[in-house]
Formats: C-alpha cells, structure tokens, sequence
C-alpha cells in the first residue's frame, strides 16, 4: 500500500478512467479469483495479471486466498458464488475439492474459467501452462549443454498436478537419455519454499563438493531453483547450472546477474496466464463457446539471451519472442470491449 | 452459566463507569456480532442470505472443532499447542486407509479418533508424569506429530490412486459415504455444520451442566483445591488432553470429507484461528473463561468477519490484521473486566 | 523532649472494605529497638509495609526527623533511608539466584556500576554473613536450596548491606531457632550503637521484653498504648493486646466421648513427620499444637492423603484405611479444611454454590447433568446454618471477607457427613466475631458424634476448644495433655523442645522453631 | 554462573541416581552435541570441516537473533511470539527503503529497528496496562504485525527494479554494502555469523555480567521481590519486550541482506524454532533458565542436528521430528530436575 508512484508515462494511465462510464454489457462485471496458494512473486504478477484485464473491460476483480488450504478454497468458492459474481477464475486446487463448488456455479449460471486445477466439469475452461513441454524443453537444453552427458540434481515435490505432468515428462526424458543420471533429489514446498530448499541444496553441496558430482540442477518450480540457485552461488561453485521451469520477474533478476548459474527457464508470462484467463472468462461471459482445455504456450528464456542492463517482465517481449505478448483468448468482442 | 452478577454495591463513586464495563463485557461481544451482520447486510444483499450463513458456518466447522479441543484443555488451565498436528496426521491417515488400504467405513472414521487419543496420552504423559509445562509440551508434541505424518506420506499428500512410490497406482478411492460427511447436506443444512453443532451442544451441555464439566472447570480453576476435595487432577488433565485430540481427529476426518483428499500440513495454519477463536469465545456473555458456546462465537465471529470483508472488496493481506485486532479487542475487553473485578476483591 | 526519628501520625489505611488501620500511631527514636505487638491481623505488617513504600496509607502522615514524607513506592523508602525485612520470606526472596544476588538485591535496583563482578558482591554478601554469624552459608549456592531459617537471615542480611537510618523486621525470628534469633540480637545490639532506629515485630514476649526498649501494642488498626519495656509487665501488656480475654468464651463439654474413630501408629513421611501416633474418638476435638513449622500441616495433609507416607498405618473405626489420595480419605469419611483457604480450600473465582457442592457432586447431580435447584438449596443451609454474610448463593467467593470464606470452607464438606474433621489453623485470619462461629461449629460437630482434629498454633485458642491436646515439636508428637493440665506455659515449653524435662531434646536444637503466635 | 552447586548433603539414599541427574542436567546437552558430532564426522567427511561448520553458524544466524529476543522476554517471564512477524514486517520494509525509495544505508538500517521498538513497545502496552496474559498479547500482535506486512508491500515480495503496481519500475537496489551485511565474509567467517556472536556475547554479558541483566532475572524470578527492591517491573518488562522487537528487527534486516530481497512472511516458520532454541538452552550448564549461551546452543544443537540428517540424506520430512524428539528431551531433563530441586528444597 506503501508503493511509491513509478515513473509512468501518462498515456498508460489514461485507459482505466475511459472504461468506467461505458455501458457496455460486459462493463462492471465483478469477477472473483479463487486461488490455493499465494506464494511468491508469481502469484503477485498472476494477480496482477488477472486484475489487469478485467479492469481493461471495466471489471472489478476480487482476490480470495486460502492460504495453501483447500478447505478455505472451497468455502471461498461457496462465499463467492454466495455474492452473486458474474464470474469465477481458479488458481490451482484439487478437482476433489472443488467439483461441488463449480457445479454449484454453473448451476448459478456463473462462468468458471480454471487455471492449474484438474477440474472435470462440463461448460469449465480449464487453462494449463504446457507442463509436459516446458519440462521437455528445459531438459533438452540441459542435454545439448552437456553434450548428452550430466549428473543430475532433481528438485521436484508431489502433491500438485503440474508437478505431476513435469514428472511424467521427466521420466521420459531419463529413459531416453541413458547419458544423463540423478545423483540426487529432494524438495518440498514449505511456507518458504526458497529458503529451505537454499539450505538443503547447501546440504547437498556438501555431500558431493567435487566437480563434475554435480553437472547440473534440474528444478521444476521456480521457487526450488530460486533457493537452489542462491546455494551454489553462495558456495561459490561455478560448475553446476540451474534449468527452472516458471519465470517470474525477480528470477529474471537473478538470471541475468553477472556468473549466474540459471542457464535457462522455460515458461509462461505469470501475467500473460492471468490476463489469458480472463479473456476467457469473458468469452464465457459474453456467450461465446471456447474450446475446454486451453494449454498455454510455454516460452524458452535462456540467459545468454539477455540483455546487458536488467530488464523487467514487462520488457522481457523485446528480447524473447512470445513473452508477455500472447493474445490467446482475444476475440472481436473483447478487443472492442477493451477499446471502450 | 457465570453470568448472575452481585448488585453493584452503590459504594463506588464511579459506578456507571463500571456497569458500563460490565454490560461492555457481557454482551459487547454479541452487541459487536449484531452490528458486523447489520452493517455487512447494509452493503450487500448477497450477505444476509440462508445460502451464504449455511456456507459461513461450513466454513467454520473445522476450526470450531479444533476449537472445542483447545476449550477443554484451556478449561483445566491446560493449552494444547498440537491440535494441529493432529488434525494433519488425522487427514492423512483417514484418506490413505481408504486410498491405500481400502478400509471399511468404520475402520477409517475409528483409527484416526484413536490416533487422536493416543496423542492426548502422550501430551498428558509429559505433562502430568514429566511435569514439563503444557504450552512446551504441546509444542514439542506439535513438531513430532507434524513430523510423523509426513513421514508416514512420505511428504505426498494422498488422493484417490494416486501413484505410489514402490510403483504402480493405489487401489483405493475416497468413498462417497466418507464424501457426504464433508460434503453433503441433510434437512437444509451440510452435514459439518451439523456436526459442528452436536458437538458445540455436546461440549456445552458437559462444561456447564454436568458433574464431568463441574470437576473440569474447578480443577482448572485450582488445581491443589480440587485435589484436596478428592479430585485426581492428573486423570482430569488426561482426559482433557484426550478429548482435545479426538476432536483434533474429528477435525482433520472432516477435512479430508471437506477436501476429498488428504492434504499434507493441512491443520497447521488452522491452530492459531482455533486458538483465537477460543479467545475471542471467552468474552461472550461475561463468561471470562473458556466455554463451548464462546468457542463457536468467537469462530462465528471470525467467519463472518472474513466472508464480510472479502465482500467489501478488502484486499487479502489486511485480513489478519483485523483477525489480530477483534483478538486485541475481546482480550482487553476480558482483562480490563477481570482487573476490576480483581480490585474490588 | 528529643526530636524523634520517625513520627506516624493517624494512619488510615483500607483494602476494599476491610479496615486494616484506621487512626494508628508510632514513633521511633534515633538508636531505640520498638517493638510492636498485636494479634494476627491487628495491622502490624500494613503498617510497616506503609512504612517501607509498599503500600500508600489513606490517610494521615508520616514524619522523618521532623519533615513530613511521602514514600510511594519501595525505592522512595529506601531513599530515605528505610529498609524492610518482611515477614513473608518467599515474597521478596528470587529463588533462581544465588545467594549472594539475593542479599545484594537492593543495589541491582539503584544506580551505580553497571558491570556486576560475581567476585565481588560475593565478597560482599559473605561479609555481611559474617556480620549475622551465618558464615556457614555458602553466597554461591541458588536461594532455592536454603532453609526457611537460611532465607530469613539472608533477607535479614540484605537490611543491613546499606547504611541504614531505620530498619524493620518483621516477625524476623519466626523461623529461626533461639540460637540463630541470638545473633540476630547481637547484631540489633550494634545497630542500635550505630544510631540506627529498629522496629521489632515479633509473638514472641520474652525476646520482646528482651531486646527492646519500647513497646506498643497494636489492636484491630489502632495504636492501644506504648510502654517503655523497663516498667511494662508482661499480663498487662499481653491483655492491651487481646482485648477481651476469649477462653472463657466456650462452655465446657457436655456430652460423652465415644468409641475411638481415628487411630495413627508411627505414621512417619520420610521427611518431616516421624513416628506419630494419635488416637481421636467420636465426639472428641484433639488439639495438635505446637510452633511454626512443627509440622502440624504435614501431618493433617498426610492424613488426607496429601502427601505419601514411608510408613505408620491409619485406622478408621477399627478397619485398616488406604490412603494414597485424598479421595480415598473423602471415600473413608474424612475432611479437610485446610491451612491456606485461598490456596488449597476454595475456588475463589467460583460461586459460594459451586464450592459448596463440590465435595459431593454426586449429591447435587441426576445422574450426569447438575441439579441446579439442590445446589441453591444447600447453599443457604449452609449460609444459614454458619451465619455467612453474603449477597447470594451466586456471588464469586473473592466478594466474601475471609471469616465468611473460611466458612465456606468448612461447610463445603458438611454435606458429606463425614466422620472425622481435620482444621488445619482454621481460625487463621479470621475475625473475633467469626472465630466464635467457627468454635460453635466444631462444637456441634462434636456433639452430633463426629471426631475432630484441631491444628493450631493459637495455643489459647486450642485450649478453649479441645479436650485433649498433643504437642508436636519438630514432627514429632512431644507430650499428651488432658484439657485439665493444659496451660499455656506448659505447651509452649514442650512446643519449644521442652527445656526442663525433656533436656536431652535440646539435641534437635538447630531445626527448632519458637515462636508462638497469640 | 550458576555452576557453582553445594555439596550433596550425603543423606540422600540414592544420591547416586541424583548425582547422575545433576550431571545429565549439567553436560547432558553438552554431551549430547558432541556425540551428534562424533556421529555425524564418523559417517560423512564433509561434516567436521571448517567450511561446513561456517556455514552451520552462518545458517542458524538469523534464528539465533529472533531467539536472543525470545530469551529475553522469557528472561522477565513473558513470551514473545510475535517475533516473526516482526521479522518479516522488519524484511520487507528494509528491502523497499532501498529499492522502492532509494535511500541512504544507514536509514535503512535504523528504520526497521525503530519498527522493532515500536512493536515491542505495544507490545508491552498491552502486557503491562491493559493486563492482557503475555501470550495472548504477542499472538495477536503476530497477527496484526503479519497483516501490516502483507498490506505494506500488497503481498508482493520487494526485489531489485521490481515493477511497481501503479507502473514503471522501482528505482533503487539493493545495495552492495547492505548484502555484505548477509553475504559477505570478514576474518575467515560469514558477517552474519560475526554478527550472530557478538549478538550472543552482548547479550551474555548483559544478561550475566550487569546490573540490568540481574533486574531483568529478579523481575522474572519474583516480579514481587523486584518490586520490593525497588525495581519498576512495568519498566523492565517494557525494556524486555522492545529489546525483543529490535532483534527480531535485526534478523529481519539480516534476512534481506542474505537473501537479496524482501521475502513475504519470511519469520514466520522460524518463530517456533527460536522458541525451539531457548528450550533447547535451558538446559546448558544447569542454568535451568533461559539465557543467551543457551539459546545459542540449543540453536547450534538443533543447526548441527539439520545439517548431519540432510548430508545422511535423511527425507527432511522427518526432521521436525527429531526436532520435536530433541526439545521433549531437553525439556524432560530441565523439568525432572527441577522436580527433582524441588522437592529437596
Ligand atoms: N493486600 C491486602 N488485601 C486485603 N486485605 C489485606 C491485605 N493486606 C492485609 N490485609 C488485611 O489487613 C488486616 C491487617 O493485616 P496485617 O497483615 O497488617 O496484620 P498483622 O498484624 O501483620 O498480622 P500477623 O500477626 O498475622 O502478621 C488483616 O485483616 C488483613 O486481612
Ligand atoms: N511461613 C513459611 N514460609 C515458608 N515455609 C514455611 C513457612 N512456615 C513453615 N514452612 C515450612 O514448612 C515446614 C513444615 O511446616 P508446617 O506448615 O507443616 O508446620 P505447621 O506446624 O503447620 O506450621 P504453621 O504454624 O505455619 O501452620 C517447615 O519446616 C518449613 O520449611
Ligand atoms: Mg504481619
Ligand atoms: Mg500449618
């Protein structure tokens, strides 16, 4: 709340005052994000994302958070549809959890648009970033690095089902790939994720301090690669690489930093999921019929890409091709909805 | 209950002063409860609905019966720190009997309950025969059960055929009978609140009306006076513990019924809204003490206030400032009252 | 006339509604020991806690070399000079430190060096020990492992590491044994040549008479008169202090003894309590007395079931009784009313029908749930029966001055109807009115065939009511005697390790206590 | 200190078995620390190095500051819990000084302490004049401070040229000045680990070696006896709690400076493991009362235990068991020794 005023330019501001006198029918929607877990800068610039595009159609978004716990996610769930939102986007959950609740919804008429979650009703979108190909594409630059050969450190938890696919792809790739062997794996996500993972990456430097133990890390949450990147620079280790999956800005601050061991990460812009999100949802909204299972184009981000000086999210498109510009889920409508 | 009050003795200049506190103290609470529905319902219609209260009161089952455990060891000038845990371990261990083991029913709802029992023996063991301090001995019983059942998971948190480590897919499935306790719904109300509502009676009717609840809330009250009127303590200390960790078992069955899964760490972040809860529970009605009826007040309160503020558009991160505060406010209103009452003695 | 030291002056002082002093007087010369004397509750300590800062008087004022002051708080008192040796040893000791901490406590508190060498203040407090003549105490040890006589004279200690214009002991040699109470004298003696004024509150005449050179009595918060010690006798002083002579206020028994109820045989607890054996019968009230810290509470306590027994065995009506906890002795047909009502007797935060039922609940519940209306109704029995002064059945016993507690105290056990009673000091705090009403209880209570044990230091007290009296010296039982040849005197000189007859005793010497209470 | 212990008096029967109590209690931890490390070198050659053992201090650094805090609040017989929040509140709001407003270091180091004072101070506000139970006071200011945290950087964690809501980017950096603070090295060991030891020492010389440090142990051993000494015991305890907020401010600042940013909620998992620490240390030396060498071990003790069980590859979710396992030990000794002293005295 704090935030000091950043330098903006004036005609970036102007856009929100135009959309509130519109009478569009799609203008002054309330739309309510349900998410599990609200951790890290991701979700923030997802949020932010989300928040973005609605208030670009002259929505109002309400954030619900539920602390990692599913039993608040779906009481949030039941609270949100008991407000009479127009509509409803989800943030991670299990299916389990939420089935009853978004069928309590369509039953209500309200429009549900998921994100991450494994939702199988019928009339839902259900948004995934392509795991399977962001695991394959972090994977395969590993091998090409080390020409095939390397030994491994996974980072990786059960428990959420993108991890889930990523593991289905990263078993795939071992079978194919005799040359390259797991030394080691481990991770959990904790209330601090990063800081714990930090220390036992620490731990497992320890255990394997001779070059070439450890050719590489493999992490399949930014949040693990974050913490393990940390250790190895604190241990001062420049043999070891770190390939991530996601992409949020403070990771590409530490990727760009001079010697950083992050080679790479492959992901999806966390605002671009957002913004997608609700396009979708307006399309629902709108009575239009989007296919159910949308999969997010995963975008490939390498550090030898990057610029000198360091650039934010918002910059990254001027270097990588596809970031942050997605214009999935547009359609006429919402594109003069926007321009209102 | 404690709510006759001696006739102010008219001897005190500042008297009004002091009825003031007193109404403040017994009914500031519900005064404060009415106002939040009244002022929430003003702002939206979508607030005061049956839909929306039969949800606000789901979504307080759990921690209400997390709650009511914490009210028992409170009762007898204990605090049960574990609660948590225990609802963890109870989630894991009802959702890997039916997904793993494919238990009986009745297997499924007995074994975590006595899991429960056995960390309340345990907690009173160190308590009662080691003498270590309550708030430390839970604490410790806390990081070992937290422990325990993620070891037991092995870190994973159990859904229905979920692959398993040793390979191959689990057999099992959250049955729809174990469903139905979490999530559905009998004579127009869901079956937690039901459930809540049995047990908030139950815990009612033996705090303040049975000989149970009278030995209970004495020993408390002073411990070396009970025992000099025939009063084992430690039995009474034991069994408080025990009945905080079958309710701490019937909490996490629940959620697991709620979720349809068996999450990891899932009672962690509901120990200290149960705590608070119990807190905010000893204000109601002038009780000054914990009391069953308090305890689902003060989560109703807690409820309601977060349904109400998400209404109005809050943002998220300024909720537990708010939690924090009715805390602050139903504490002082508590310990002005008994500070006063104190120096009248 | 010479100035004096300290002049107070009307002082006036309530605690809710009780009236500790109300118009009290005192004086205190430069280099004089003033000892005041009073009953339990006369206002002795209110008065020198006003004195030290603890409490600030209501009204009146006090006066140091002519000046008039005010002391708010401990740390002003000691500005002027005042220092404190309280009477309740364990709220001013910190058992956590060591000795020598504890008997430099004061200076922690002033300014001064900030670094604290340990060398140093134990330097310090083993000189001051030597002073006391209690080098044998070792300033490392924690003051939790000290002996309630090594506590008092650490706290007495503390006094005297400043320089002091007044000190004041309060009830300093209630702990100690004569030897011990003989340095202390000494050491009184030199203060007293160093110009020093002293305040003596003691129950103990014959030091008093000894040691100091003024008297004045004290009584229900009102000075009643000050005598020089050299032309005060010792009656007159102890009638100024009673008031109305109170053992003829019992008529004799009337009824017959009974079968015996209760009979000990060498009950000893491995601690304090060796060897006692006892008999009560039906009907008859034993009184246990004897001093401070004879062990009369042990022995009620281990009676109940309180504390466990190495060995002695309890019979009840003839029968073997096992007692291991005090619902086996409720089960037998016991009751307890207990030393420290507040502490161990009631549940002061609870309603009088709460306590009252509470020894029975079985009587007052249908099946599980409570019966509401019985409780009610036995609670204004009681308060009819024992004449407590209350508003309601309701009111949470704090409200209730402590006469009428101690009186919930005793009727909470009368709905059992037990056997055998055990009061334990139960006329401790209690007003003049209210110790009548206690004693006509018991009475009754031996009428209607029940046996009692009466636990007391008020020797005067245990003489009017009991008809036969044991003398417990250091947990031992001393001597038997018939109500006929109990008289004060001799109590109190088998109570105190009997010197004349029983000279070989002197052996125990160092764990004696002396003092008698009045 | 209190090594110093009085000849058994020899007519104890089983002195044999108190003797051996004394001793447990007395080098039990001790002991116990340094079979672990035996243990540990014996299985793994990259456990007794100097590099791994710097980096054991370095890792318990900032839960020995929040700990140092704990400590002394429980020194005065308080208890603060609002120590992480604190710590988080003090992580975010050093990282935006410097990346939201560029400021100069030395403001950036004293504004976060400054917050420490102030939470501390209302802290005492609510022990010492409204009367509320330590506990209850500190957990609600947990919440609060929590709430104020998340509300001030709107649940964003603060990192370098981070985009600001309102558009643009943040102007400032962490500084390098300010990251030698977490990261740097000086004389052979990390700065955080120096910082960590002299935090340590001043604390044990102020709590062993100074007058102050007498009147906080009398205030907490008999506030009663304190006040009779003349000591403020209000005072004292306020003095206890805003020391406690400035550590917790410390490791918040310390934090940041290791991790290069302003992590969201970052003390919150290490309170209960400061708590964990300061149990830990009551028993060291047969203090049998919180103290700063203590705590410091008990930090070491549970630091080193983390360390050999990952380097064994032990799963980490069975740590908080051998956490828990080694904090219901040290506990049981303390307390049975102090029945024990007890029942002597
Ligand atoms: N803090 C207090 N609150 C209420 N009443 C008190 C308090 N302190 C003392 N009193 C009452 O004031 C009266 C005088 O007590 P005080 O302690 O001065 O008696 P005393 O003469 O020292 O008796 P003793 O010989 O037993 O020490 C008693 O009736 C006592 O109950
Ligand atoms: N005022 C006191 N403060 C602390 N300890 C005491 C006090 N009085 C007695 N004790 C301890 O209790 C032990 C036994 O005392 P007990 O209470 O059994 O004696 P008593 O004869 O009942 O004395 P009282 O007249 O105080 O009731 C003593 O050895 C002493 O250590
Ligand atoms: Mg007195
Ligand atoms: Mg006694």
């Amino acid at each position: 709340a704090c935030q000091p005023q950043g330098d903006v330019s004036e005609e970036e501001t102007s856009s929100d005052t135009e959309s509130e006198a519109s009478d569009h029918p799609l203008a002054g929607k309330e739309i309510a994000l349900i998410m599990q877990i609200n951790l890290g800068t991701f979700s923030a610039q997802y949020i932010a994302g989300v928040e973005e595009q609605v208030e670009s159609f002259g929505g109002k978004a309400t954030v619900f958070t539920s602390e990692g716990d599913l039993a608040k996610m779906a009481s949030n769930l039941d609270a949100a549809i008991n407000q009479g939102v127009d509509g409803i986007l989800i943030d991670h959950g299990t299916k389990e959890a939420l089935n009853q609740g978004v069928e309590k919804a369509l039953e209500a008429g309200i429009p549900v648009v998921a994100f991450d979650t494994g939702i199988d009703v019928e009339g839902v979108v259900s948004l995934e970033q392509g795991d399977q190909q962001m695991a394959e594409m972090t994977l395969e630059k590993l091998a090409e690095d080390n020409g095939g050969e390397a030994n491994i450190v996974k980072i990786w938890t059960a428990g959420f089902a993108p991890m889930e696919r990523r593991q289905v792809a990263y078993e795939k790739f071992m079978t194919d790939n005799p040359g390259i062997q797991e030394v080691t794996a481990f991770g959990s996500a904790t209330d601090n994720t990063a800081l714990d993972t930090q220390s036992q990456m620490e731990a497992v430097l320890k255990q394997y301090p001779n070059e070439g133990e450890i050719t590489a890390v493999w992490a399949s949450w930014d949040e693990f690669a974050k913490g393990a990147v940390r250790a190895i620079e604190q241990a001062g280790r420049t043999d070891i690489k770190v390939y991530g999956i996601d992409m949020s800005d403070e990771d590409l601050q530490l990727m760009q930093k001079d010697g950083s061991p992050w080679l790479a990460s492959a992901a999806v812009d966390p605002a671009d999921i957002g913004r997608i999100q609700v396009r979708y949802l307006y399309q629902l909204l709108n009575g239009e019929q989007p296919e159910e299972k949308v999969v997010l184009e995963p975008v490939f981000i390498e550090a030898e890409n990057l610029p000198e000086e360091t650039v934010t999210t918002d910059e990254l498109s001027e270097y990588v091709e596809g970031w942050g510009a997605s214009d999935q889920g547009y359609t006429d409508d919402l594109r003069e909805l926007e321009g209102q | 209950m404690q709510v006759a009050e001696k006739k102010s003795l008219g001897k005190n200049k500042n008297s009004v002063k002091e009825n003031a506190i007193q109404f403040l103290f017994k009914y500031g609470a519900i005064a404060l409860l009415i106002f939040i529905i009244f002022y929430f319902s003003t702002i939206s219609d979508a607030f005061f609905t049956y839909g929306n209260f039969s949800d606000i009161l789901r979504s307080i089952s759990i921690v209400t019966l997390l709650a009511l455990g914490v009210t028992f060891t409170l009762v007898v000038d204990g605090f049960d720190l574990s609660v948590g845990s225990t609802m963890s371990l109870s989630t894991v261990v009802s959702a890997s009997l039916m997904v793993w083991y494919d238990m009986p029913l009745w297997l499924v709802l007995i074994l975590p309950l006595l899991i429960g029992v056995f960390v309340g023996a345990v907690n009173s063991f160190l308590i009662v025969v080691i003498g270590i301090p309550d708030l430390l001995a839970t604490l410790s019983m806390m990081y070992i059960v937290a422990g325990l059942h993620r070891t037991y998971t092995e870190g994973y948190s159990i859904y229905n055929n979920m692959p398993l480590t040793s390979g191959g897919t689990a057999p099992g499935q959250l049955s729809e009978a174990f469903l139905w306790i979490g999530q559905g719904q009998m004579l127009g109300l869901p079956v937690p609140v039901w459930i809540m509502l049995v047990m908030v009676l139950a815990s009612y009717v033996v705090l303040n009306h049975t000989r149970w609840g009278r030995v209970l809330y004495m020993t408390g009250g002073n411990a070396e006076a009970a025992t000099l009127s025939g009063v084992s303590v430690k039995k009474v200390k034991f069994t408080a513990y025990v009945i905080s960790g079958i309710f701490a078992s019937m909490a996490g069955i629940l959620f697991t019924a709620r979720v349809g899964s068996g999450q990891i760490d899932a009672g962690a972040p509901l120990m200290m809204e149960a705590v608070a809860a119990v807190f905010v529970g000893y204000s109601v009605l002038g009780a000054g003490k914990p009391n069953a009826l308090g305890t689902f007040f003060g989560a109703a309160v807690i409820g309601i206030l977060l349904n109400g503020l998400t209404i109005l558009n809050l943002p998220y991160y300024a909720f537990d400032i708010i939690k924090g505060g009715v805390l602050v406010a139903a504490l002082a209103v508590t310990y002005v009252y008994a500070k006063k009452k104190f120096s009248k003695a | 006339m010479v100035e004096p030291l300290l002049s107070m002056t009307a002082i006036g002082k309530k605690f809710g509604t009780v009236t500790a002093l109300q118009g009290a007087e005192f004086q205190l010369k430069k280099g004089e020991v003033h000892a005041i004397l009073g009953v339990n509750g006369a206002g002795k300590s209110t008065l020198i806690k006003i004195l030290s800062g603890v409490y600030q008087q209501d009204e009146g004022s006090i006066y140091l070399d002519g000046a008039a002051i005010r002391l708010d708080s401990p740390k002003a008192a000691k500005q002027q000079g005042i220092y404190c040796v309280y009477q309740e040893v364990d709220t001013a000791i910190v058992s956590e430190l060591t000795v020598a901490e504890n008997i430099l406590l004061d200076t922690f508190a002033e300014k001064g060096n900030l670094f604290v060498s340990r060398q140093r203040i134990n330097e310090q407090a083993r000189s001051v020990l030597h002073e006391l003549q209690a080098d044998n105490i070792n300033v490392q040890q924690k003051a939790a492992r000290l002996t309630l006589a090594e506590k008092q004279m650490v706290l007495i200690a503390r006094a005297l590491v400043h320089s002091a214009k007044i000190i004041i002991f309060d009830e300093p040699t209630a702990p100690l044994s004569i030897h011990e109470s003989e340095k202390l004298y000494t050491v009184i003696a030199k203060l007293k040549a160093q110009g020093v004024g002293c305040v003596f509150i003691s129950h103990r005449l014959p030091e008093v008479f000894e040691i100091s050179d003024r008297i004045t009595v004290m009584r229900e918060g009102t000075l009643v008169q000050t005598y020089d010690t050299a032309q005060a006798d010792q009656d007159g002083v102890i009638e100024a202090m009673l008031g109305a002579a109170l053992s003829h206020e019992l008529e004799p028994r009337a009824h017959d003894i009974g079968a015996a109820l209760l009979e000990v045989s060498n009950l000893s607890d491995g601690q304090k309590l060796k060897d006692l054996s006892l008999t009560v019968a039906a009907g008859e009230v034993v009184g246990i007395v004897g001093l401070v810290g004879a062990g009369k509470t042990e022995l009620a306590k281990a009676l109940f079931g309180g504390t466990p027994l190495t060995s002695g065995t309890i019979k009840l009506d003839g029968k073997n009784a096992k007692i291991k906890h005090p619902a086996d002795a409720i089960k037998a047909g016991m009751a307890l009313i207990p030393e420290e009502r507040r502490k161990e007797g009631l549940f002061v935060q609870e309603s009088l029908e709460a306590n009252a039922s509470f020894p029975n609940l079985k009587q007052f519940s249908k099946r599980l749930l409570m019966d509401r209306k019985a409780e009610k109704r036995y609670a204004n029995e009681i308060i009819e029966r024992l004449r407590i002064k209350t508003g309601s059945t309701e009111t949470p016993l704090v409200h209730l001055s402590g006469g009428n507690q101690q009186k919930v105290a005793i009727g909470k056990w009368i709905s059992l109807n037990s056997a055998l009673y055990l009061f334990d000091e139960p006329t401790k705090g209690v007003d003049i009115g209210a110790k009548v009403d206690i004693f006509k209880l018991i009475r009754q209570l031996a009428e209607s065939g029940k046996g009692c044990l009466y636990f007391s230091s008020e020797i005067h007290e245990a003489i009017g009511i009991s008809d036969r009296i044991l003398v417990m010296y250091n947990g031992q039982i001393v001597k038997e005697l018939s109500r006929q040849e109990a008289t004060q005197e001799r109590i109190l000189l088998y109570a105190s390790g009997g010197k004349e007859e029983l000279g070989e005793k002197q052996e125990f010497g160092e764990r004696k206590r002396d003092s008698v209470s009045i």
